[in-house]
């Protein structure tokens, strides 16, 4: 079997097992945090980040760079905006009184 | 070496992100989920400077510290009402940062690839633009940058179908012409037109479902440049986020009980009123108009209250203040409820979210499931800028619009007490007969401003 | 990176998905279906089958044509009587009154 | 091709052992799901066939064929109460299947296999010889061939773990000497020794706990064997199979109460009777030994009847007499619930699977949870061969050696019928206040024969 056949099967088993996974995992989410959620995903999405970084960094080309950095710079807004935002809000989910307000 | 690491640094962070969503099953350990998750992207990041192609790093130095301003910036001055808008860029930037990335693959590469990577790269620039416009399409329904009416044209489903098959071709001649430059970035092409075209005529309420539906999109684009790159850990997060983005979307649509193909081809949610199927309007009700100070005495007299929060009540803000409101009630010895509904507000968890905000303990805050058969036994129900989400037309007529979506059952409590600023209907523009019932006081005015003035009255 | 290393990861990758993947699948499982559970996946197990398969066919040496036979037969015992009997338990499981005895 | 065909039939596998698993979340559509991971087994061993390796198919034939008529029969004749036995003689079927595969591979490969391969096969062949013969004791210790008490000796705990850590030291030798096949053959003679002196200290009543866990150390060398021979179907499954044995182990000592250390080293479960710490035996207590006739008036009596199947029910195969009784008294307007406790019996699941085969509806059948606050409100409880699980000292005697193990609230109860042979303690070896307690007939006698007596007298 050639070697791209190989990796496509590799790379199927992997989505099929994260798929089903995923699907186990977010359905255990309450309601309660489904905001967080969204925002916890999209900072996970930000793992694009390390596809973009060897763009920019290994001069394939001027353009490759180029689009490199905006793909750096956009996937590191997601990645760290996204964490940063997910504790912000998680940080506000009590359950005894009293705290200030944030 | 350099390999093996990277490689492992990946594994661990795919375990990471995988524990970050596992702990979001309880708020309880969800902070810490999400500091591991971060330390994952962090390990994975780490290990990927270490790849042997990277020969420069002043780039990469300057866009991650940028990004890491900008996302800092955003994500400390949001404020927690304006979340759909800021999830609705951050997933722009995603797909984008996605396009670029295969753009970039294919540019240098083109020639070399073989044709499982060649679909991989077609379908994640498609999906990355696409997800790119779409999502500011969104962002600017959501903020009021483009009208929020859905923007129709005679023959629009026809056209975004096409438009999807044509890129289907496009992608098939792609595999088989490899170095066909022109169909590669047809495809990216497509893909922001397609974002365009097939968000414009869904209204500006239903975009928090859209949302949803591009953060799947999303996921998919991710998952392609794993397959793309051979990199497992984006195939993970990708998978993950798609079922994610997915799954609410789904829940969103059951919940709203209306099917994925209504919101995406119905131009849903116009905003004009469409009163005349309820029968409150057809009996021409009274409306049980009601001051400040009658809805005092409901509450002073209350043992029990139920806050049902609505989207009025993002709007307004009003949620320190319901707080303090709810505090004083407390002091006198009341006992306070809150009944969110899942589609409260204009997103999963909306109303959550701005309740933790202003310091309200979770463990006060109920589900439908869990709340409804209270109504009928509590002494008080406060309305707050909730409208659809306590319509009993749902419940009781047949005919109505939102017939069978599941609804709280406020209209069985002994005293209601509504505010909102007009008789105006809500996200799906039905007469509310609610407001018609004999023990329904309406206390008209922005929820912020009346809740202060209820407070006083409480106070003293 | 060695093609042997890299198959390891791969291996690492399915394994960790798979073990998540089970806590999710098998946390969901009723105190009620716990023995047609371990009955269940004990047919499941036979699926060691296919590596037995090649040994028992291959001719690699006599030994080896042996060993495999016997690990077949082994191995489709689990797969066959463990499939077999999980359903005749589940068959058994009823809401509605009647039936016969089985 | 042929490979592509091979891998994509295991990819299908895997999807449909998934699928078949998660199906068992309720038995509505359980059975499809065990339908659908034979498919699965199927499609993997059609793929596999095409393997171009295998040059002829005689020998596979026969083991197919001759496999099939043994775990054809086995399935069929198998009475429901043999289940333990079943499922640890298929485990140790399962261990050598997998470590005669390892001893195969080696032989003829085993000068150019990789390090990662060589620690595959070693793990391979320790574990799976390690569950072949644990598995036999445990199920001679099940059928009596051998003696079910723990056969303890000096120093049984030092022996076993430095035949552990020797396997280890072992292992890493054989990574660096691949070549040195005594290593190899020296963990597979190890892990036969290992299987036979870790489980024979075990009391059998703690066979159920040993055989989850050797159900894990199959997964764990099923995983193994996919590792060496690159077959992710096989990882796949074997981390399914070793995550359920681990977590129904865990389950168990935890429903039990006791640690899974305590049932690995503790020697516990022995059979003799140490009734010295109960509170009933301090006080000398009456027991109130009723006829089948006073029994009778109670059931006749009762509106609703909670029974409480325990250990001599499977032990009496009473599950058809007691359907027979129950249909009696529903005839007559009562009202039955099972109430099943997690660990009744020796198996998960075990009471459950009685009944089940018995006809009784299992919406009829109810867990712990839903169940306790139902005793103090019934007519009449009757416990059939149930012991331990309705012990009250678990709530009350904080010197009980199953202190703190949740049980059934059966003392609570209006009436209390028990049917067992004697006064002779169950699994725990413990007294039991339950039976001297006023409200408490005790019935002696086979459960089965006794019950056709009890439905004799109900019906006449
Ligand atoms: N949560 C989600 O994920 C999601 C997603 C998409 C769609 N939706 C839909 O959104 C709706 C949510 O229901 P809902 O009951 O929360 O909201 P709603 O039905 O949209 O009603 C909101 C009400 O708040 C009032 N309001 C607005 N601004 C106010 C202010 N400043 N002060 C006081 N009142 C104010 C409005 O009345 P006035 O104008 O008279 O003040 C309006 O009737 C459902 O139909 C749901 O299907 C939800
Ligand atoms: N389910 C599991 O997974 C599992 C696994 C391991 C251990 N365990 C342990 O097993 C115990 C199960 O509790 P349990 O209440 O079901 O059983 P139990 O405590 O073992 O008691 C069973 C009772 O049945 C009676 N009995 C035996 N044969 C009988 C017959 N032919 N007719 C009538 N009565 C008969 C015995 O009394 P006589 O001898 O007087 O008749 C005995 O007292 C728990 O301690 C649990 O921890 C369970």
């Amino acid at each position: 079997m050639s070697s791209e056949l190989h990796e496509l099967l590799f790379g199927l088993y992997i989505f099929v097992l994260a798929g089903f996974l995923g699907h186990h995992v977010i359905s255990k989410v309450p309601p309660l945090l489904h905001t967080p959620l969204m925002a916890g995903t999209n900072a996970i999405a930000g793992i694009s980040l390390v596809g973009s970084l060897v763009s920019a960094g290994a001069h394939y080309s001027k353009l490759s760079t180029i689009l490199g950095f905006v793909a750096v710079t956009c996937a590191t807004i997601n990645a760290v905006g996204g964490f940063l935002i997910t504790d912000r809000m998680l940080r506000m989910f009590k359950t005894k009184r009293g705290g200030t307000k944030s | 070496m350099r390999d093996a690491i990277l490689h492992i640094s990946y594994l661990i962070a795919s375990v990471c992100f995988i524990l970050a969503l596992q702990a979001l099953s309880s708020p309880k350990h969800a902070r810490r989920g999400n500091l591991l998750g971060a330390i994952g992207m962090l390990v994975a990041v780490v290990g990927t400077l270490l790849h042997h192609d990277i020969i420069s790093y002043e780039w990469i130095a300057i866009g991650l510290i940028l990004g890491s301003l900008i996302g800092g910036a955003m994500s400390i001055w949001i404020p927690m009402t304006k979340m759909p808008e800021r999830i609705a860029l951050s997933h722009a930037f995603g797909g984008l940062a996605a396009a670029l990335v295969g753009v970039s693959e294919y540019s240098h590469r083109g020639a070399e690839l073989g044709t499982v990577t060649i679909v991989a790269l077609g379908l994640e620039v498609f999906l990355g633009f696409l997800t790119f416009t779409g999502s500011l399409m969104a962002f600017g329904k959501l903020q009021g940058f483009i009208t929020g009416a859905p923007i129709t044209y005679k023959g629009q489903n026809a056209t975004n179908i096409t438009m999807f098959l044509s890129a289907l071709v496009l992608l098939i001649a792609f595999a088989f012409h490899p170095t066909a430059a022109i169909l590669f970035y047809g495809m990216g092409t497509l893909g922001l037109a397609v974002g365009v075209l097939a968000v414009l005529p869904i209204g500006g309420a239903d975009m928090p479902v859209v949302i949803s539906l591009l953060n799947s999109y999303a996921g998919l684009a991710s998952a392609a440049t794993g397959f793309a790159l051979h990199n497992y850990v984006l195939i993970i997060a990708g998978a993950l986020d798609g079922t994610s983005g997915f799954l609410l979307s789904m829940k969103m649509s059951k919940a709203m009980n209306r099917s994925f193909a209504n919101i995406l081809f119905g131009a849903f949610g116009t905003g004009d009123a469409s009163p005349t199927d309820s029968a409150a309007a057809a009996a021409g009700a009274r409306y049980n108009l009601a001051t400040v100070d009658d809805a005092v005495g409901v509450l002073d007299a209350a043992q029990t209250l139920i806050v049902v929060p609505g989207y009025g009540m993002a709007v307004s803000q009003a949620q320190h203040a319901l707080r303090d409101l709810t505090s004083a009630l407390e002091a006198k010895g009341a006992k306070i409820q809150y009944a969110v509904h899942p589609v409260a507000g204009r997103m999963p968890g909306h109303m959550n979210v701005l309740l933790a905000e202003a310091n309200i303990p979770y463990d006060q805050i109920f589900d439908l499931d869990e709340i409804n058969d209270e109504f009928s036994r509590t002494d008080a129900v406060l309305v707050v800028g909730a409208n659809d989400v306590v319509n009993p037309a749902a419940k009781t007529n047949p005919g109505s619009a939102i017939y069978g979506m599941p609804v709280f059952n406020v209209d069985q409590a002994r005293a209601i007490i509504v505010l909102k600023r007009s008789m105006n209907p809500g996200f799906s523009g039905l007469e509310n007969d609610l407001f018609g019932l004999p023990n329904t006081m309406m206390v008209l005015g922005d929820a912020k401003a009346t809740i202060k003035e209820l407070t006083a009255g409480v106070r003293g």
